[in-house]
């Protein structure tokens, strides 16, 4: 059976490479790919309960990190979730080199472009493994 | 022997500088066995170059100080191992460029004259580095540190008579004629997640308080200002691809470059040892808001 | 820490799975850069796990309030189980009522007015909190012997 | 504090700071925006629409501001002689 495919950001709260990577999952699970991928509670996964494991173990994930820490993609791969793309926002953003994206409150036009153009990116990686399951 | 060069020339049509880099290209083409990389052609099409980018030293030419070429570079993770600039080179000429963007006698003659500087560079470069490798000199791979702290933030000092700093806060571990150079907590914190490495050029002499090329995050660019004279010998490449290192420890894996010394006992006059400087960064860390 | 200034965690939980976390987030974000930007820090809290030492010192180093946008409280129950007991908690669920809550996410991009009010009314909330904890904390630090922040604890020495 | 001296020696004593060729300067701003130490200060009304305000506030030795310049309009003193300098007024000061 097809499951849907996770896209996990990391909670991003201290800056705003962390509100990219949430604004971006928002975009491809529920406007681009609604069909074909989900996210999923990092804080959740973090807690270690028995229902969150479940919910993500043996399932492909593609993990949306903002700094070189890279908690969404630890803390999948501990939760037993397959990583099978691990993006991180910090390399992405040395494509817009000097943009001015924002906060880790809020993105500015700049940072909305941004959102648009990586998230299109996540949804062509969705597309990809989607079909492959079939 | 033939030069190979991969050479890497901004190419900005709307500027004499930019012309002028690609004039030097050019030249050094038509003189060598070297290959010449359109950045546009580069962005679209990247495979075709990377044969070429892969076998040979990489040549950036810059036309002015947006350093259009050098950013390509770090963006594709190149490693450079030659830049050039060419608003600096005419200033280290004393020459002015036109503001046509049709070359005039004069411009010709500077983009000659940094052609045939690049065409007589390599073999005097891989002498540099044959006597670098020579002369090895182990650093500690760990160092002692005091602590002091703001919010979540940690700043930590190395401790140690070998190493000294100076109060754009960079430091320098000496040992004998050579020095490890980087910079400190107090700029990786300020600059936060370091995103860019432009390191300098092997070979290059270095005076006291000059520039060991520069780190850039999302929020600015930090000049390495070299606590040390000396020439530069060894380049930690590795910050190339991931320049993160300086964040994780900017005195261990984080290091910047090497230096044989020129002129220490001169330059030590100038330098703060580990308890001056840890007293200023006290002083810099409260005033700082993050 | 810098003598002379104290100040507080607020630990939002990730917020990806409803509306009451959107307003969690943002909410922590107001009380970070608005309402007491020098008293307050914050941290992902992922890091408790992802991260070092240093992160999961951090319920130890700060009395630490956390915010929860659903019942699942993973905030509260992640501080607690990686780093050390949280000084008070919050639950956005209780604040906007339980079915607006577990409505679906939002990008900050579609929020509506009505929204922007709740996350100021909880905001407000862990105000409430924080003023508490606050002085509290201060308090157990005088009793200790300890000397708690003197002046405005902006450093401009007043 | 920090701000005052440099090395040891006044920073006012210290001739350290950006120089404008206005002949270049397109007054794109992106000096101004850059650099947190407020060194420059917009003129809206003036004919010379940016000027270097504070150079007692720029910090010696950087030139982090010159590198956001795409007309490559400003210019900083030589490294080499700010040093020498700064060695003369320690010996002065002894």
């Amino acid at each position: 059976m097809f499951s849907k495919i996770k896209v996990i950001p990391c909670s991003g709260m201290g800056k705003v490479y962390g509100l990219l990577a949430r604004e971006s999952a928002l975009r491809v699970t529920q406007n681009l790919r609604p069909q074909e991928c989900e996210t999923m509670c990092l804080a959740y996964l973090v807690t270690g309960d028995q229902e969150a494991r479940e919910k993500i173990e043996g399932k492909n994930c593609i993990t949306l990190d903002g700094c070189p820490a890279m908690c969404a993609a630890k803390n999948v791969e501990m939760a037993g979730g397959i990583v099978v793309d691990k993006m991180k926002m910090i390399d992405i953003m040395k494509e817009y080199k000097g943009a001015k994206p924002g906060t880790a409150t809020e993105l500015t036009e700049e940072g909305w472009q941004i959102v648009d153009e990586i998230a299109e990116r996540i949804a062509a990686k969705v597309k990809k493994l989607a079909k492959e399951e079939e | 022997m033939s030069k190979r060069y991969a050479l890497l020339p901004c190419n900005g049509l709307d500027k004499t500088a930019g012309c002028i880099s690609r004039e030097i290209a050019l030249k050094v083409e038509e003189r060598s066995e070297s290959e010449i990389i359109c950045p546009v052609f580069f962005r679209v099409a990247e495979a075709k170059y990377r044969q070429s980018t892969q076998d040979r030293p990489l040549v950036v030419i810059d036309g002015c100080q947006t350093r259009c070429a050098s950013k390509l570079a770090a963006e594709k993770n190149l490693k450079i191992a030659e830049k050039i600039t060419v608003t600096e080179e005419a200033k280290k000429r004393g020459q002015q460029i036109g503001a046509s963007l049709r070359l005039g006698s004069n411009e010709l003659a500077l983009a000659e004259a940094i052609a045939q500087q690049l065409l007589a560079e390599e073999s005097k470069k891989e002498k540099e580095v044959k006597r670098a490798g020579e002369e090895v000199v182990a650093f500690p791979e760990k160092y002692e540190y005091e602590i002091y702290t703001k919010d979540k933030f940690i700043f930590r000092v190395p401790k140690g008579e070998q190493f000294f700093f100076n109060e754009n806060d960079c430091w320098a571990y000496v040992i004998g004629h050579r020095a490890r150079v980087g910079v400190t907590d107090f700029v990786q914190q300020s600059l936060s997640d370091i995103m860019f490495f432009t390191p300098p050029t092997i070979g290059a002499e270095v005076e006291q308080f000059g520039e060991l090329g520069n780190i850039e995050s999302g929020k600015a660019v930090f000049e390495i200002v070299s606590p040390v004279s000396g020439k530069v010998v060894a380049v930690n490449d590795e910050l190339v691809s991931s320049p993160e290192r300086i964040n994780d420890n900017p005195y261990e894996k984080g290091w910047i470059a090497e230096l044989e010394l020129t002129n220490f006992e001169n330059d030590r006059e100038l330098l703060l040892d580990f308890k001056s400087y840890f007293n200023i960064l006290k002083r810099k860390v409260d005033s700082f808001h993050v | 820490m810098p003598e002379g200034v104290i100040k507080i965690g607020v630990v939002s939980c990730s917020g990806e799975n409803c509306l009451g976390g959107t307003i969690s987030r943002l909410a922590t974000r107001k009380m970070i850069d608005e309402i007491y930007p020098d008293k307050t820090v914050t941290i992902c809290l992922p890091l408790f796990l992802a991260g070092g030492e240093q992160e999961r010192m951090f319920a130890n180093a700060y009395p630490t309030i956390t915010v929860d946008g659903c019942d699942k409280l993973c905030a509260k129950r992640a501080t607690e189980k990686y780093s050390g007991q949280v000084s008070d908690a919050l639950d956005v669920s209780e604040i906007i009522g339980k079915e607006i809550a577990e409505s679906p996410a939002l990008s900050t991009r579609n929020l509506t007015d009505e929204q922007r009010e709740m996350i100021t009314k909880v905001a407000q909330e862990i105000k409430t909190k924080f003023e508490k904890v606050f002085t509290d904390y201060v308090n157990t630090l005088i009793k200790s012997g300890k000397t708690p922040a003197s002046g405005c604890g902006c450093q401009c020495g007043g | 504090m920090s701000e005052d001296t440099f090395m040891g020696v006044p920073r006012e004593k210290i001739d350290w700071s950006p120089r404008i060729d206005y002949s270049k300067c397109n007054y794109c701003m992106e000096c101004v925006k850059f650099c947190p130490h407020q060194v420059f200060e917009v003129r809206e009304h003036e004919e010379k629409k940016l000027i270097v305000k504070n150079p007692q506030n720029c910090i010696v030795f950087c030139r982090a501001c010159s590198k956001t310049c795409g007309p490559d309009a400003l210019s900083f003193p030589d490294k080499g002689e700010v040093t020498r300098k700064i060695k003369e007024l320690r010996e002065e000061m002894k």
